[in-house]
């Protein structure tokens, strides 16, 4: 073997959401360290909720990370649903399906194009693209641009919406809104063509590592991705409730995201993850489109969670057009428009209660758990967040990377982490933010 | 002469229908929690026949809350051309405080230099009139201030007398609208009684709170400039402009420029202001000619009640209650003028 | 939405060109301005017009420069906001937009044939170099000329060589004082209230003319009443936001009279009960 | 004309008005050809380590490193735009001022809270001078259009100093009031077009309060409704809690 020194150190790590860093030191041949350091500065958000309304969460954790903001509402407005004992309806549970779809859509969007296929096509980022792409770059804005089109008028906006609340939506769509998002989802199908015939295209490295993969799983037909038990590829299947048995976290010190584990070592959450444990629950389309790729369960290459959003893409705009198509036929109830505000005028009941959200969020499984007194004030509030959950999981992946790949040199290594921990989208915001890797000089 | 139809309850879809087709159609449609605003609408389900002086008064059809004056292109010069931006509409069912907001409007953008812009948007509207045949309810001093009654300032005038309408014909537009959408009938004798019987029974509903004749306010606002009220009102409101907004006479506007991404060319708009607003009468110097909130609130009052009669003869408060409704500070018209009349004392 | 070409609409500006620029002060800028084909402006003394740069906005400014000055006129701005700012960018040959001219000057033919005393604090000088120069240009058709000039500090004094020249005119009585000397200054520190009582002036015959910062006008009315100056012949000019310049837009309002075509000059005896105007 | 150099940095934020600006969509390209964007992390690798004209920074100061970063970006750059309320009033993350630090740290991170260098919230301009604000959370992309043009061509730019109510009365909305719940539009810098009244929601005051708030009448109303005064008080704090700072220990710059 090489007895070579690597000392890789990059500081801010690019084209993910949040501050990191991945240090990696290798002295004579054998890795001494290798870290994916979260030094984004801690924001405290579960500190800050406590004394709060709970009325109060879903806008607050929303600002936890502005690209998994309708993800967080989600996760937020079910844990306090849960908490203060509020059941919501056939109609706002369709429609917050539809809103976890924009989402899933929306985030994976971005990351294929802007944050991953810079790498795969080997320029810096989106913007040698422009001129080298344009058509790309242009469709990938437009793709984008839909997808907050279809929020905007769903909830008032992608990042932080506004109507999707506890107790339902503040304001529903009426028939015209419905036929626009359809007409919009509808237009994007040949974008989404020609977005697979891209990434059919693409070039994935190979690398595989046996994990365990953690997801929502249920026992009816549907994707699960807003309701189910979590379930592993180990055999796990636990209630949301005891998400804490599942995580199991633990505080390092390079990091300022909690890290976790389950049945082994480290564990994955994501589009993998979900795309590894419900395959057989993908919209038909999303189906053959992953024959095409020769994308099969259980696929255990990181790099390939980018390839299991595309297909997840292909699922998300399938099953909204179903969902709306369905909610035309039965007509949006608009005596169910929600007015809520801090419950001034106690519209809704409120126990106290302990209630836990889990929802499929474009990372991976997000928890949010809180604890309110029967004033509907948060006693004690919890959340975690995928990338936490993944961090470990990274951390295992690029050991086994950096032991196979040490003939090669510093900056074929770098890259090749990079786009690993690319790959997992990590949203750092999220765990806390940041992300940034770090070469550390060995012969200290 | 005065020319009365008729138009069957039964004929008002097809008149909905008939003029929606040809231009835009606005009428009041309910928005629920008893507040009402001029929408579009195609049929004549959609509207509400009885409502409450909607939440934004007809005017932001006359006087757009933004509108374009100017479009401008810099890239060689100052070049420009001045537009107006309208749209051919029929406003209906507008009640007869709205009719005089809209009065006061025109004679302030009629009174020189003509408003072109606001000229050439009324003329494309045209108006249909409702009578009130109740009082709104207990903000609205539309009697005190004559407005209870139709006034002109209209195509056609409706009165609901149940089963049918009975019409005015005010203008050669309105004839028009008989003519084309043949659904009108000749109004008889009879018919004009059961509009007498109508008023007389108005004029038992629609009473002057104020116990004082509204040609003593003028006199009143003289002597009222130190008051105590002033403050008093001041230190409640919150200086949120919402008064203003829904006022159907207030008209104050800001001007401003808004670029294209290119940084050449945009347009210069007017944005609807308010004299409420702390910034308003701001000098660069750092003056603000009315700082204080009792300042403000006074401007506002005596833009009503006194300047107007003043510089137009004519005030400019038409009794239709927005202001008071819509203040969550709760500062009510009725009430500041009912102190401002014990206060001094007027009978 | 349709849209309609107005020809005839208020809001149309003349398109101008800077002639000559000049930088008085840190914060004053000197501009000369000509309208299409060298036409006049046709003002009186005390006027102003909007000045306007598409993209940033409009600001009324007063016209610096006496009707006598036929192909051009001036303006003198000071910078604190977005279109002063870009105006100070402007240079000799540059485009910019005109309305007006707006609202009521000096009323010449009655100050004409008696005395005249100014009063100009800080940016008063402006439109008042208007009305100064028309005088002595027709200096004939006046009585004594008493000029008073205040600013804060010397070097924020404006039209320095044009005061100069009325300093040594024999025909007119100058003098001028800063609120804060520096080493160079050799002539009055202080308040320019106090240098009042001792101008020497027949107040039946004299128009006293006032111009500055709004909080100058109390004291300064005071001392000119002192002298006994009936109220009906003190002329000042009242500086108020203006949008529109046509009495439209409500920010000049004082009252039931509109500052931009009502004023901005009026007589004292007119808005003394006015509440708000002083 | 040179073009212009823009950067964008980010700091405790959630990134949520960098997306914002990304969403703008194909008008970004409209940008992108008036002037050159030489860093970007979130979605670019480009370094660029010279100067450059237009700072865009987002996000809060919350830690000692961030203090040092936002210096050298200021001594880099020309303009600095500070834009979404975390940056322009501190916003969400000023809620932490609300606790005790240790506390706080060791209700998230337990007994191994040490590690987390944390200090007071603060908004940009309490550490360096910032030449634009451009409020909101997340910030209103038509606002942020208007900013940046008026940076690039060098003029000021005000943030309206009226209320939320006056462009919630522009579209025409029922009253939150009306419908018997407390809103923070009253007191709330307008701009964003009553973004959330237009959806059903009450305005929860991310742009910041006006300069001159009426705080005892609106505290007055607020009372009226009868619920918690320190819910109403959190309410008030939630965006705005930073502005303590102004009166007590920090200088705006
Ligand atoms: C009749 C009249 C004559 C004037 N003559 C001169 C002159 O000769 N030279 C000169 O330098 N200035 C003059 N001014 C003042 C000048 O109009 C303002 O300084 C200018 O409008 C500010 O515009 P801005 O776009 O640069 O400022 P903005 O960026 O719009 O605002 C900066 C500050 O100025 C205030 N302001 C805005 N618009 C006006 C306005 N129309 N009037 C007064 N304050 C305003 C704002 O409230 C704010 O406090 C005059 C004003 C009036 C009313
Ligand atoms: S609506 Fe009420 S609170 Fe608002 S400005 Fe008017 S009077 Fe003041
Ligand atoms: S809903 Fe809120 S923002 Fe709108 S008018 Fe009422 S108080 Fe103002
Ligand atoms: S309505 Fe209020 S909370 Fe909503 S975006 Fe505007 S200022 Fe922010």
């Amino acid at each position: 073997m090489n007895k070579k020194d690597i000392n890789i150190n990059v500081e801010y790590l690019t084209r993910v959401e949040g501050h990191g860093n991945i240090v990696v030191n290798v002295e004579d041949g054998k890795l001494e360290k290798c870290e994916l350091q979260i030094v984004e500065s801690p924001r405290f958000f579960e500190g800050m909720l406590v004394g709060r309304s709970i009325f109060e969460a879903q806008h607050i954790t929303s600002r936890i990370c502005g690209i998994c903001a309708c993800g967080h509402t989600l996760a937020s407005v079910q844990a306090a649903e849960d908490a203060i004992g509020f059941k919501p309806s056939i109609q706002t549970i369709k429609l917050r399906k539809l809103l976890l779809h924009f989402e899933n859509l929306d985030s994976h969007l971005l990351h294929i194009y802007l944050l991953v296929a810079p790498d795969l096509l080997g320029v810096k980022s989106f913007v040698p693209l422009i001129d080298s792409h344009n058509k790309v770059v242009r469709r990938a804005l437009r793709m984008k641009k839909a997808c907050n089109d279809l929020c905007d008028i769903l909830v008032g906006r992608h990042v932080h919406p506004i109507s999707c609340i506890v107790g339902g939506f503040t304001k529903l769509p009426k028939e015209i809104d419905l036929d626009n998002m359809l007409g919009i989802l509808n237009g994007m199908l040949p974008d989404m063509d020609a977005t697979i015939e891209l990434a059919r295209n693409l070039k994935f490295p190979d690398f595989e590592r046996e994990t365990e993969y953690v997801a929502l799983v249920s026992d009816d037909k549907e994707y699960p991705l807003l309701m189910g038990d979590v379930g592993s590829t180990d055999g796990v299947r636990m209630n949301k409730k005891d998400y804490k048995k599942i995580t199991n976290e633990f505080v390092v010190p390079h990091s300022s995201a909690k890290h976790a584990k389950l049945s082994r070592e480290s564990y994955a959450v994501g589009a993998l993850a979900r795309f590894n444990l419900n395959y057989d629950k993908l919209h038909k389309k999303a189906k053959e489109i992953a024959k095409a790729i020769s994308l099969k369960p259980k696929c255990t290459n990181p790099y390939l969670n980018t390839a299991a959003q595309l297909i997840e893409c292909v699922h998300c705009i399938e099953d909204s057009i179903a969902i709306i198509n369905d909610l035309k036929e039965k007509k949006i109830n608009q005596e169910e428009t929600v007015v809520v505000g801090l419950n001034e005028k106690k519209t809704v009941k409120v126990n106290a209660g302990n209630g836990v959200g889990a929802v499929e969020v474009p990372r991976g499984i997000l928890f949010h758990n809180y604890e309110v007194d029967e004033k509907g004030i948060i006693r004690k509030a919890n959340c975690i967040i995928p990338t936490s959950q993944n961090v470990n999981n990274i951390e295992f992946d690029m050991q086994k990377y950096v032991k196979e790949n040490l003939e090669r040199s510093e900056a074929e290594i770098t890259l090749g982490l990079e786009m690993l921990v690319r790959s997992y989208d990590p949203c750092i915001s999220c765990s806390a933010h940041m992300l940034d890797v770090k070469f550390i000089n060995g012969k200290k | 002469m005065q020319i009365y139809k008729i138009l069957k309850k039964s004929n008002l879809d097809s008149l909905v229908s008939i003029l929606s087709k040809k231009q835009k159609f606005m009428a009041p449609v309910s928005k629920g929690l008893n507040k009402f605003a001029f929408e579009s609408v195609t049929s004549s389900k959609d509207i509400a026949l009885k409502y409450i002086p909607t939440i934004l008064a007809p005017k932001k059809y006359f006087m757009p809350q933004y509108e374009t004056l100017i479009e401008y292109d810099t890239k060689e010069g100052q070049n420009m051309k001045a537009v107006v931006e309208y749209e051919n509409m029929v406003l209906f069912a507008v009640h007869t405080c709205d009719l005089a907001g809209i009065q006061c409007l025109n004679i302030v953008f009629s009174d020189r230099p003509k408003d072109l812009n606001y000229l050439v948007r009324k003329n494309k509207i045209t108006i249909i009139g409702l009578e009130c045949n109740e009082v709104c309810d207990e903000y609205s001093t539309c009697a005190f201030m004559d407005n209870d009654l139709p006034n002109g300032g209209y195509d056609l005038f409706f009165t609901d007398l149940g089963e049918y309408f009975i019409v005015h014909v005010n203008t050669q537009m309105g004839d028009a609208i008989i003519n084309d959408t043949k659904l009108f009938e000749d109004a008889t004798v009879s018919h004009i009684n059961e509009l007498e019987k109508l008023r007389e029974k108005k004029r038992k509903l629609f009473i002057n709170q104020f116990g004082i004749d509204r040609q003593k306010i003028p006199e009143l606002f003289d002597k009222s400039k130190e008051s105590q009220i002033w403050d008093d009102i001041g230190n409640r409101c919150l200086s949120c402009g919402n008064c203003t907004n829904v006022c159907p006479t207030c008209y104050c506007f800001d001007v401003m420029d808004v670029q294209n991404l290119d940084l050449k060319t945009g347009k210069r708009i007017r944005v609807w202001d308010s004299c409420q607003n702390e910034t308003f009468a701001k000098v660069s110097g750092g003056e603000s000619f009315r700082e204080a909130r009792s300042d403000r609130k006074r401007h506002r009052f005596y833009r009503k009640f006194k300047y107007p009669v003043n510089r137009y003869s004519r005030f400019f408060c038409t009794g239709c209650g927005r202001c008071t409704r819509t203040c969550m500070a709760k500062i009510s018209l009725l009430e500041t003028l009912e102190l401002l009349i014990k206060e001094n004392k007027v009978k | 939405m349709k849209k309609q070409i107005l020809n005839n609409s208020e809001y149309i500006i003349k398109k101008a060109k800077v002639v000559r620029t000049k930088k008085l002060t840190d914060l004053e800028k000197f501009f000369e301005i000509s309208m299409p084909n060298n036409e006049s402006l046709d003002h009186d003394p005390g006027q102003f017009v909007e000045v306007s740069l598409f993209g940033v906005g409009e600001a009324p400014i007063s016209i610096a420069s006496s009707p006598t000055m036929r192909n051009s006129f001036d303006l003198c701005v000071r910078r604190v906001g977005k279109v002063t700012s870009e105006m100070h960018k402007l240079e000799q040959g540059d485009e910019i937009g005109i309305r007006g001219p707006f609202g009521k000057g000096f009323p010449i033919r009655i100050l004409e044939g008696n005395d005249l005393f100014f009063i100009a604090g800080g940016l008063g000088i402006v439109p008042l170099r208007s009305l100064i120069n028309y005088v002595i240009d027709n200096r004939r058709d006046f009585g004594n000329v008493n000029i008073l000039l205040g600013c804060k500090t010397p070097d924020s004094m404006l039209f320095g060589d044009e005061v100069e020249i009325w300093q040594k005119r024999l025909d007119v009585n100058f003098n001028c004082t800063v609120d804060k000397a520096d080493p160079d200054w050799a002539g009055n520190v202080g308040l320019i209230t106090s240098l009042i009582p001792g101008v020497n002036l027949d107040p039946d015959r004299t128009f006293a003319i006032v111009v500055g910062p709004p909080i100058m006008y109390k004291f300064v009315i005071k001392e000119l009443i002192a002298k006994k100056i009936p109220e009906r012949q003190i002329y000042l000019s009242l500086e108020r936001h203006m949008k529109c310049g046509l009495g439209r837009c409500g920010h000049c309002q004082i009252e039931d009279i509109y500052c931009c075509q009502d004023g901005p000059v009026f007589c004292y005896d007119q808005i003394k009960k006015i509440r708000g105007a002083i | 004309m040179k073009r212009p150099k823009i950067a964008f940095f980010d700091f405790a934020c959630c990134e949520g008005c960098q997306l914002q600006v990304a969403n703008i969509g194909e008008a970004l390209l409209d940008i992108l050809d008036i002037a050159d964007v030489v860093e970007f992390r979130e979605v670019m690798s480009e370094k660029w380590d010279q100067s450059f004209d237009i700072a865009v920074v987002e996000g809060s100061i919350t830690d000692h490193h961030a203090i040092e970063r936002i210096k050298m970006i200021r001594s880099r750059s020309k303009l600095l735009i500070a834009y979404g309320s975390c940056a322009t009033i501190g916003g969400i993350n000023g809620m932490k001022n609300n606790f005790e630090l240790d506390e706080i740290r060791k209700e998230v991170y337990g007994k191994d809270y040490k590690y987390f260098d944390t200090i007071k919230t603060m908004p940009v301009h309490h550490v360096v001078k910032v030449d634009y604000f451009v409020n909101g959370c997340p910030i209103y992309p038509p606002e942020f259009i208007t900013v940046l043009k008026a940076a690039l061509s060098g003029i000021p730019y005000d943030v309206p100093d009226k209320s939320v109510c006056i462009e919630c009365k522009f579209n025409e909305n029922i009253c939150m009031y009306e419908k018997g719940l407390t809103c923070m539009g009253p007191i709330t810098r307008a701009g964003c077009n009553s973004w959330c009244i237009n959806n059903g929601n009450i305005c929860y005051g991310c742009r910041g309060m006006v300069s001159n708030p009426n705080e005892k009448s609106a505290k007055d109303i607020l009372e009226k409704y009868k619920i918690d005064l320190n819910l109403i008080l959190n309410r008030i704090n939630m965006y705005n809690k930073c502005r303590e700072l102004e009166d007590n220990e920090q200088k705006r710059y």
